[in-house]
This record gives structure tokens, C-alpha cells and sequence, in this order.
């Protein structure tokens, strides 16, 4: 069973990498930031399945976290960056 | 307004460097023995002594406690250094929208059951006042984000104390076992699991409450 | 060499790009995300360096030291971001003043 | 046992390459924004590394502090980066 968990493990991680490309194609702000978000949840997945693999339970309380602190990212890209979102965000 | 850089040359030479910098620090590394217990053995030695079941708890607390007491010290001198910069930001923001405004009422309490779960957890396993005050922490930012304003009343004495609670916890507890066992922070066996959860309890809140305060920019209720 | 060196030395160069960054690149804020990315690289050297215990659990104390570590980041982190608004307030600059162009 | 330990592996070796890379563009990318967001993502791998450290209260507290707290903080900057530039440029044109 273990095999199947670290299995899984190591595809969450594969798409999470395919999510990078998301982060850095955008084309817009609200692209990016939702791309971040679907890593926290892949993170959630990955943590959970890990927890199972190494028998360590404790693993669930990090995907806990996770998974209530997620949020608070996003609050503040709505609540400050989302109005400037529209304009050219990314001039450096 | 497009940022210059370092000129090529000095790039490359500063490149150069950290290369040497980095070759040199990994043949060190991998020259270290590759199996050492480090401090586990003396650790798990003295765990019957430090009042709680966790290694790190035991660690944080107990046994390297002058570390975790400056570091509560650093946070407040982070927070005074933000307040002496700048006054906090006044808040401009429209009024949430209905999402928004119900989002911190369904999670805020979830969160802050979290911290009490991850203060609790930390005797026995994983977690303990870092963790159960940064989850305090993004809770208040979170409350700060959707519109909540820390009320007049609470910007005063109220809040200073809740800022220095940890630390001055700490330094009380720190005293006050002088008698019983001859140094500072020497916890006596039989009440060292509650001393270290009392300051455990008040280091997260003061610390949920500095990293708040840490978020506002400023000092509230300050004008320049 | 076990995975637990390797990671210490991914943590060496975490720590190595952020220290080019740092001198390198003028934008204050990018300067602030290159110190995190180094202190970061110190965390994964010293928790990877207590994973080597031979078996049972992992040293706990450089793991106290890292969990200590992060919250005084994020602190100085929210002093910097203060500081750089400061700067910018003052100066009209995300960066340092250049001395050659005075 | 053999495959469960070639699968650890190539884990760890993927989580490795994963963070130099994620390192490399947040301080190498175009845009702050982009930074900042990579920089999230960075704090969240660099969790699963914990993980795979057996440091879980490592992990715990990077999952609160990375996951709730920086990004936070980074994003409300850049906001009122923002903000000042724009003020700049209207004050300029007036």
C-alpha cells in the first residue's frame, strides 16, 4: 500500500510542477494567484498521502493548516492586488 | 523605473565567487560523516526531566529555553521597529462584498480552535506556541483583510500588554523558580508540564498578536 | 551519500543564488525574497544535517533552532517590507541610492 | 521495498530540483508579482520538504507562517508599492 500512496505522492508533485508553467504563462495576476492556490491544495493531497506512507499522523495537522491558512493569501490578492490586477501588474 | 543592475563584470566576479564559496562549503558538507545522532542521545536522556513527552517541546521550552526567551524578545523588537517607522495605514477599503464579509465567521473560529488543538498537541507531539500562534496570527490577518478594525478601546494598554505577555511570562516564570532550583529557568520535575504550557499559552497569544500588529504596518491609532 | 546530504546541499545552494541576488539585483523587495530564499537554505542545511541520526528520530534541537528561525524571519521580513515602504515614501526609489551617480 | 525506496528517491530528487528551480526564478523572473507568487509557491514545497525530513514541526510551522503570513505581507507591499507609483506618476503629471 505504501507503494501506491508514495506513488500518488510523486504525481501530485508532477502536476504540480505542470501548475508552475500556469504561474509563470499568467497571462493575468488573477492566473497566478490561482495557480498558487491549486498548489496549496495539491499540497494538502500530497501531505495526506504522505501521512499514510510514513505512518505519521501528525502530517494530518499540517494539512490542516494548509488547507484553513490557504485562504488568507488569496483574501489579500482579492482585497489589495485584485482592483491593479487589470493594469500591467508586472512592470518590474 | 526599470531597476539597473550590478555592471557585467562585477556580476560575473560576484558569480565567480559564490561558486568557490559553494564548492568549498559542499566539500565540507559531504565530508561530514554521513550517520551522527548529534544531540538526540543527550536529549532523549533527559527527557524524564523536562515536564512535557515532545523532543522539540522539551527543547524549545526546557532545556534551551534562554533562545526561545530572546526570541519572543526579537519579535517585540520587530514590532516596536515597525511601529517607530511608520503609522499604521489608515484603512481604505470599501466594505467586503457578502462573501467576503461571511468568509472570517465561518473560518476565523475554526482557526482559532486550530491553535488551541496545535498549543495543546505540542506536549505531547508535533506543534506548540510557534505554530498555534502563527494560525493566531493569520486568523487576525484575516479578520484584518475582510474589514475588521482593532476597536478604539483595544488599541491603548490593552494591546501592549497583550503584546509583551509572552515575554514577560516567560521572565516571571524565569524568576520565580529561582528559589526552588538555584538558576534561572530551571523548572522544579513536578511543575514543569503546567509551567511550560502557562508559557506556552501566553507566548502563542502574544505572538498570534504580534504577528497582527506586524501585519497593520504601524502603530494603530497613531497619527503622524 | 544519503538523501539527507543532498538535501543540505540543495540547502548550500538555495543559499548561494540568494546571496547573488542579494548583491546583484537593485530592486529592495527582490532583495528582501533573496535574504528569506537564504535564511531558508540555512533551515534546509541545519534540518537535513539532524536527520543523519542512524536510526529513530531526527535531532531534535537544530529543528527547535529552525522552528525559532522562522517566526524571527517572518518578523524581520515584515520589518524589511516596512522599511523598503519607507524608503519609497522618502526617496520615490524601490532601491539604494546609487553613490556613483552623485 | 526496493521500488518504495526508488520512489522516496525520486521524490527527494524532485523536490530538490523543484525548489532550486522555484529559487532561481523568484529572484531571476520578470515581475514582482510573479516573484511573489512564486515565492508562495517556494514556501510550500519547502514544507513538503520538512516532511520528507521528518521534521513535522518544522512543517507545521511553515505551513502557517509560509501559507498564511508572508504571502500576506509580501502581497499587501507590492499593493501599496503600487499605489505610491501611481501617485508618483499623477503627481508628476500634474
Amino acid at each position: 500500500m505504501t507503494l501506491v500512496y508514495l506513488g500518488g505522492a510523486l504525481f501530485l508533485l508532477l502536476t504540480l510542477v505542470a501548475g508552475l508553467w500556469r504561474v509563470l504563462r499568467g497571462p493575468t495576476a488573477a492566473d497566478r494567484m490561482l495557480a498558487a492556490q491549486l498548489f496549496g491544495t495539491t499540497a494538502v493531497a500530497c501531505l495526506l498521502l504522505l501521512a499514510e506512507a510514513d505512518r505519521a499522523p501528525a502530517l494530518r495537522d499540517v494539512a490542516l493548516v494548509f488547507a484553513l491558512l490557504a485562504v488568507v493569501a488569496v483574501v489579500t490578492f482579492v482585497r489589495r492586488n485584485w482592483r491593479a490586477a487589470g493594469e500591467d501588474l508586472d512592470a518590474d | 523605473m526599470t531597476p539597473r543592475g550590478a555592471a557585467p563584470w562585477l556580476r560575473f566576479s560576484v558569480a565567480l565567487l559564490l561558486v568557490g564559496m559553494f564548492a568549498a562549503l559542499a566539500w565540507v558538507l559531504l565530508g561530514l560523516p554521513p550517520r551522527s545522532a548529534g544531540l538526540q542521545p543527550q536529549v532523549a536522556a533527559q527527557m524524564a526531566v523536562s515536564g512535557v513527552d515532545h523532543p522539540v517541546t522539551a527543547v524549545l521550552l526546557n532545556f534551551r529555553g534562554y533562545d526561545t526567551l530572546l526570541e519572543m524578545a526579537v519579535l517585540l523588537l520587530a514590532c516596536l521597529g515597525v511601529w517607530s517607522l511608520s503609522p499604521a495605514v489608515p484603512p481604505t477599503d470599501e466594505t467586503p462584498g457578502a462573501m467576503l464579509a461571511a468568509l472570517p465567521r465561518q473560518l476565523v473560529p475554526l482557526m482559532v480552535l486550530m491553535a488551541g488543538y496545535l498549543l495543546w498537541r505540542g506536549a505531547t507531539g508535533p506543534g506548540g506556541a510557534f505554530q498555534a500562534g502563527a494560525v493566531l496570527g493569520a486568523a487576525g490577518v484575516l479578520l484584518l483583510l475582510t474589514g475588521w478594525r482593532l476597536p478604539v478601546r483595544w488599541q491603548g494598554w490593552r494591546l501592549r500588554l497583550l503584546l509583551i505577555a509572552g515575554v514577560g511570562m516567560f521572565v516571571l516564570v524565569a524568576l520565580a523558580v529561582v528559589p526552588a532550583s538555584g538558576v534561572l529557568l530551571g523548572y522544579p520535575l513536578p511543575v514543569a508540564g503546567t509551567l511550560i504550557l502557562l508559557i506556552e499559552a501566553l507566548a502563542g497569544l502574544s505572538i498570534g498578536v504580534t504577528l497582527m500588529a506586524l501585519f497593520l504596518g504601524g502603530e494603530p491609532g497613531a497619527s503622524r | 551519500m544519503s538523501v539527507a546530504v543532498l538535501y543540505a546541499v540543495t540547502g548550500l545552494g538555495l543559499f548561494s543564488l540568494g546571496l547573488y541576488a542579494l548583491i546583484v539585483r537593485a530592486h529592495l523587495l527582490r532583495k528582501i525574497l533573496a535574504l528569506n530564499i537564504m535564511g531558508s537554505g540555512v533551515f534546509l542545511v541545519l534540518t537535513a544535517l539532524a536527520r543523519r541520526a542512524p536510526d529513530g528520530p531526527p535531532d531534535p534541537v537544530p529543528h527547535a533552532m529552525v522552528i525559532t528561525g522562522i517566526v524571527v524571519a517572518v518578523a524581520a521580513t515584515a520589518l524589511a517590507l516596512v522599511l523598503l515602504r519607507r524608503v519609497v515614501e522618502t526617496t520615490g526609489q524601490p532601491r539604494l541610492p546609487d553613490p556613483d551617480s552623485e | 521495498m526496493a521500488i518504495a525506496t526508488l520512489l522516496g528517491w525520486a521524490l527527494d530528487g524532485l523536490l530538490m530540483l523543484v525548489l532550486l528551480w522555484l529559487a532561481w526564478r523568484v529572484l531571476a523572473c520578470k515581475g514582482l508579482f510573479r516573484a511573489v507568487v512564486l515565492f508562495i509557491a517556494f514556501g510550500l514545497v519547502l514544507s513538503l520538504v520538512w516532511v520528507r525530513l521528518d521534521a513535522p514541526d518544522v512543517a507545521l510551522a511553515e505551513a502557517a507562517i509560509g501559507a498564511g503570513l508572508t504571502g500576506a505581507l509580501l502581497l499587501s507591499t507590492l499593493a501599496r508599492l503600487d499605489a505610491l507609483d501611481a501617485k508618483q506618476d499623477e503627481d508628476a503629471s500634474s
